[in-house]
Order: C-alpha cells, then structure tokens, then sequence
C-alpha cells in the first residue's frame, strides 16, 4: 500500500473540521492564502472558529467571506486593519468579534514554537509597549525580555504551489509567508495546492515543507486570485 | 505644552531631501528594511558606489523595485503588500525565517516613521489609541534591527512636536531609535537630548528647540 | 538482587523476529526513526501492506537502504554515519528543522536499544557513568517522538535484568518509553507494572518474572 | 560597488580569527566539515579556542588535526565519541582539553535561537536526567520543562556546495545538518564552497542560507574527503 494524502474532493478534506476549532489560515494578505479551502469551510458551515492568521480578510472573498458569515468568533493576528478589509471591521466595531493582537515576528516564531515542541521562548520584542501587559519578564545579558507561549491549532489551511501524494510542498515566491510553519504547528495541516507532481519530481534538496508536517491535500489548478475577486465585486457565497 | 500656529512654521526639507540624507548614511553592503510609506523613497537616493540589499519581513531578501503593469504577480508584494520585484541574489523565505533576520539582529538598518519619538529613544508608530490596533512588524523591528531610523515631519499636520520628553501614545519599542530625520534636522538620540547632527540651513538651533519638546543638545 | 546464571538461560527470540514484531506494530503511513544498531533491522521486516517513512536526525526524511558499493555518497549519511541512500519522496534539511520534526511530536515511532528501563518507563542508553559521555540525538529522540520503543536483550551480557525497579544508570529521559520489546516479552509500561502484551512461547510468566527486577501484570 | 563576499585567499578569509574566540564548526561527522577552514586555522596557529559542533573530530584531519594540535581548549557537542576519533580522546583522558554535552537537538535549537535573538527557550529534551542539573524549570501545561540559553559565536566555519558573491548558499545532501544555523548564530560566517555560480544561476526558491547570513567566502573546488584521508593515514599538519 502507497501512502497517498491526496483527497478527491472539498467534502473529504474538511470533514473533520470541528464547530470550535482553532484554524490557522496561511497567507500574507492574498498572497499564499488558501481562499477555496475557506470557501469550502463556508459551505461546511463550521462555526465558533479561533482563526490564526496575519490578516483578517480582504472585501467578502476567502477570510473575508468567512468571518462575514459570522463563522469566526476570535482572530490572533498582527495586522486586523487591511485597506480592503470589510467584514472584520464591521463586526469589531460592534463588539461582535474577538481580536488578539500579536507583534508579527513573535506570531510567526509563537507558531514555529508549537511546531518544534518549544512550550515558551523568550523575545525582545514588545518590552516596555502595551502588548507585554502581563507577561512574564527576565533578564538575559543584562537586558531585558518578555515569555511568549507557543500557539498551536487544530488545523493548518495552507496554500501551496507544488506537493506530492507524500506531502511535500513546494511555494511559489512571496505567498511562502506562514504556510511552512503553519504546517507544522497544526495537529492536522490541510492543503490547497495547484500542482500535483510524482514524487521523484520534487528535487529533495528543494522540499520547502517536508510531507511529516501535512496530513491531507486537494488539487486546486486554477485558485481565485483575490484582488481580481474583489475588483470583479466578488461576494461567497 | 508647545503648540504652533502652522502657518508661521518654517518649511523644511522636502521627503526627498530627507530620503537623500538617509540614502547618504547607509554605507555598502549593508541590509536594510524600509518601511511602508516615506520610508520607501530612500531606495531612490543609493549612490551608485555601493550596493544595498532590501528585506521586506514577508520573506524576501533582495527586493527590487515596483514592476511594470505587465509584470505584476501577486504573489510577489512587498510587506505594504505592493507588487514588486526581486533582484539577481535575491532569496525567498518563510516568516519565522525572515524575523530570525529581523530579532537575530541581522539588519544592520531599519527605516521607520513615527508618531512620537521620546528624548531616550521610545518610538510611538502602531496605534494612536483608536480604532482597530494592528501592529504588523513594527514592533519586531525596533527591537531587532541593528540600528533604528526615523524618518518623520518634525511637526504633527496640527503643529504639535513629534519629538517628546515622554512619548503620550503606546510604545511600539522603549529606548530603541538611534537616529531622527526630519524636515528640520538629523539627530542622534544620546544621554544628552537630541543632539544635533545637522541644522536644516533655514533654521536656527532656538528655532529647533522651540519646535521640539525635549532637550536639544550639540 | 537478580543475578542469573547465564548458563541456565532460556535461549529467547532472535533479534531478527524481534525486529518483525516490531515491524508489525508500525501502522501504515507512519513515521519512525530506528536507532542506530539492532533497532535498524526493522526497517527489512515491514510487510508489503503498508508504507513507512524513516526519518533520520542528521536532516533526511525518507531514508532508503544501504547504497551498492558504487552508490556510497560520503553526503548522504544517517545518524550512525553510516552511507544510506534517499527514496522518491525524501527530503533533506538543517538540524534545526529536523528536530523540530522530533521534538515537535511529529514523529510517530521511535525505536532505540536500551541499557536500562524502570517499570515507571525511565531509560538509561547513553552513559554508563564511564568514559566520555556522549548522548547524541537520544534525549531529544525520547521526550519528543509519540511513542518510544524500546529493543533489547531481556538481560545484560552478565545476566543482569534491564528491566529495573529504577535505572541506576544516569537516565535519557524518564518516563518516556511506551513499549519493551525483548527477546522473552512484548511488554508495555503501565501502572501496574511491565504488563505482558506477548510472552516468548518457551517461556512462562513465573520465569519472566524471575529475570525481571520489577513487577510484571498481565 | 558591487557586494563581493568572495575572498582570495585562506589567508584573507581568516585573518580577523583571534587567539581565544568561540567557533561554530559545521558538520555532522565528515558530511559539511569545514576541513580547509581548519587547516588554515592549524597553519595560522590561532590558539585557545572553543569549539561548537557537533562531533570531536576523526583522526588528524579537519577537527581532529586542530584539536591535536592542542589550539582548542573546550568542545561544546553532542557527541565526543567518534569510531575514528583519536586526538579528542587523548587529550580528555589526560584532562587537557574541557567537554560541554549537549543533546543534539538542544544543540541545533540553542545555535539557531542564537541567530533568530531568541535568548532563552523551554524545552522536555533532558528533564530527570544529568544534563538538567542546575537549569530552570517551568512547568507548561502540566509537564515540566527546562530553560536552555542561546548559543553564540565569534566565527562560524561552514561547508557549502554551491554560492554566490553575496553569500547566498545551497548545501549536497545530508551536508547540510548545523550549517545553515551555525550561519546564523555567528557574528562573522566563514564558508568555503566547492562552487561559486552568478548570483542570478541560484533560483531564490532553492536558496538555504540567505546571504545575510554570510560574510566571507573561500572557493574550495576539491575538498579533502576526510574517510579517504584518514584510510590513507594522512595526518595535518
């Protein structure tokens, strides 16, 4: 028997996403962010979801969408103000969402934590500013620094360029970001990706996202490229 | 309180004399991260005897300018999450990589504006206290990069000083600006006060201080 | 204190059908790291049911055989030093990386020898108080992998038992192995004691118990 | 002016290496030892030296020829033990040079928390054994953890396979292992590289270490093999 982590359609890769889960969402703003995936999510109807991403959606496509169907009871993420953004402010503002800020690269290195088994870690990052309210301090050198926790989830929605039945992952440019570590913070990583290749096909040397850290993928050839979407006046459902 | 009537403010350098000045100060070879906004006009200004590497805390090393319309990819932006290019030795990464760089103390210079800058160096530029906070990067770079740039009006749009005994706004960093570039002066952040690196030509060392909420120092 | 006359032994399993019964315990699609020495044999005895990805520490995942004489490539090693070769689907990467994929929990099975395991799953393979210490990838391979296997001879060269009330040689991890496999016994670590999972067919629960310095359940 | 990372000579590359320094050497075993580093360090002579890596050297080749030359006063690694080892053992047996262990994946995280400013961080590997004694715990969740500390450098010496004029570099297989952390972690990186390509001939997807990372390049085209070396009973000096 071969392993094969690919799935034949939307139904099978989200049917055990939970009402209650902790989601990460790949991307940083539209690039590598796994829009069908969140549209299938839709469909699904899964609710009183904690997403973990950078962002919090653009117009009423992908998160946007998602958290517009008031899917979303809580985001983690640095940056909740995008240009495009509709439906995270619109909730906020009525007190209808949760939101925890987390500086960027202690977001990233939080999720790399949990990945690597590291509970806690410390950083300079946010010493003496209002998002180290509560944190524990120590001194290391002579200076100071702050404990972050390691922030882990149910599942990864990552977007990638290439993989193989194993699961290994390939991106394309910039829409890399969060996906590679999402993927391994994640108990189960679920992946769109637009190539499927065989698995002498991905030079090992080139392997961004080794397929230990992906549990299920489904072939997404032509994803819809968000700013297009938006401009077209794209609504999901 | 100080507080200026804006219509008697003395014009001071323009953002592209300022960018100049920064452009001047980044030596060969040296890795930079500009942030989103003025801070972008500085890669206009490199003299061509050195050569400079640009990140953007999105995973790429080596960022080149804006693309022409026909060459746009959306998957390749910037952190202002612009289009733009990558040039020849230039590398892609994941995040936690790519603020290894930033925390790891790699970038030898980071370039930033301001809302409010402390005499001790505190900068204020995430958060006025309003609306949806929405830190970025911010944070993670004046407290990584080698040496913190500031490049901001001397003066807020209503004529109040941005360069401040104690910052009134959330910190984004404590004690973590090196250096100021504004309409009117370059200055160093030291035990002293500000102290003057260079006088814009049209003002005066008074003119400065009264237009400046800390102690100004030569 | 147990002491046996190594003479009186009952002959056990080979370590080959010790590596099958722990070759049949691998599900399908999992991912294991075999330590360095006997536990390597395993990797021949997994049937043609299931698929399984081996990990090695020094950063290769999907590590195949042995490489024919003309194929030995001194970069491509595994954790022994020993030359391996990759399968079509493997994948290289920095020691970092690689025990994140350890210490993160990502690596089902583990399976390593032993020089001493309590009955409250405390083990002892990297020191024996002597020489130079050297502990390697051991520790990080017990705290992090899901489940811990443990391969070894029921009894010392000298007919001591291995399996111990508490080691009282310096530990790798304490509490950290799931399951024994030894040439008398599949064994498991529970409340109760070292509970019997399988007994070799030659010999009976009252003679394990005789070689065993701790108490065994069924 | 363009970057040029490159340096003429082994003489050049190493001439800020001082008497006393803390050095990253890379490698696992002989896999992406930096051999011709270390032999320029044995013809310099720079002595006092405290070594990270992960072994203790094979033989009097690479790492065991500058041990046995008595230019290193501690090792810091995870495993002392090699079946080829000879100038380690002899020295330690005789108390004359000092032994830190260090499990090998605390290792590899405190060399890359040390490049990433990652002062401290919490992790199971070690809990109830010898190499626990005297560190912080803290409990996570339940389960207890301790603190490690970042691992700094002055130098790290480092094998590559393949760079550019900035410093951009790719690594042959299982040679990877510490290097691209020890890159990292080290105030000033010293790579020697079999081959040197134009920065555009190394795609920016397949790039390991970013040039960042990098200060100074040597080009080694045909690099010792230290198993044949020491078959043929070469000795360095």
């Amino acid at each position: 028997m071969q392993i094969n982590k690919i799935k034949k359609d939307m139904t099978e890769i989200l049917s055990d996403v939970f009402d209650g889960a902790t989601i990460m969402v790949g991307g940083f703003g539209e690039a590598g962010s796994p829009i069908e995936l969140l549209h299938g999510l839709i469909d699904k109807g899964t609710k009183d979801l904690t997403i973990i991403a950078n962002n919090s959606g653009n117009g009423r496509v992908g998160l946007g969408a998602l958290i517009g169907q008031r899917q979303v009871k809580k985001v983690i993420c640095s940056f909740a103000r995008s240009a495009k953004g509709v439906t995270f402010p619109e909730l906020y503002n009525k007190g209808e969402i949760e939101l925890e800020v987390v500086p960027q690269g202690t977001l990233a290195e939080r999720i790399r934590a949990a990945g690597s088994g590291i509970p806690g870690f410390y950083t300079a990052t946010g010493v003496g500013t209002p998002l180290a309210e509560g944190k524990e301090e120590k001194i290391f050198n002579g200076k100071k620094y702050i404990l972050e926790e390691a922030l882990k989830a149910d599942f990864a929605f990552v977007k990638a360029e290439t993989a193989d039945r194993y699961g290994n992952l390939t991106y394309n440019k910039t829409a890399r970001n969060f996906n590679p570590i999402m993927c391994m913070a994640a108990d189960t990583s679920l992946v769109q990706v637009k190539n499927i290749l065989e698995p002498n096909e991905i030079n090992p040397e080139h392997v961004i996202t080794p397929g230990i850290f992906v549990q299920s993928l489904i072939n997404i050839e032509n994803p819809i490229i968000e700013t297009n979407a938006i401009e077209e006046g794209m609504t999901y459902p | 309180m100080i507080n200026i009537n804006i219509n008697d403010l003395i014009k001071g350098w323009d953002r592209n004399t300022i960018a100049s000045k920064i452009a001047n100060d980044l030596p060969h070879s040296s890795y930079v991260n500009l942030g989103i906004g003025m801070p972008e006009l500085v890669s206009q200004y490199i003299k061509e005897d050195r050569e400079i590497i640009y990140h953007s805390e999105n995973g790429l090393l080596g960022m080149g300018p804006s693309p022409n319309e026909n060459e746009i990819d959306l998957d390749l932006i910037n952190a202002g999450k612009k289009p733009v290019t990558i040039l020849p030795g230039g590398s892609f990464c994941h995040h936690a990589d790519s603020f290894s760089m930033i925390r790891g103390g790699h970038i030898d210079y980071c370039v930033l504006g301001a809302m409010e800058i402390s005499v001790t160096g505190d900068l204020a530029n995430w958060s006025t206290g309003k609306g949806i906070p929405a830190v970025g990067g911010a944070m993670d770079l004046v407290a990584g990069a080698k040496n913190v740039f500031v490049m901001t009006q001397h003066l807020t749009k209503d004529g109040k000083p941005k360069l401040v005994q104690k910052c009134s706004l959330p910190l984004t960093g404590a004690g973590v600006v090196s250096r100021i570039y504004s309409d009117y002066a370059v200055l160093d952040i030291t035990d002293d006060g500000f102290k003057v690196i260079q006088l814009n030509e049209d003002i005066t060392i008074e003119y400065l201080q009264s237009v400046t909420d800390g102690n100004i120092c030569q």
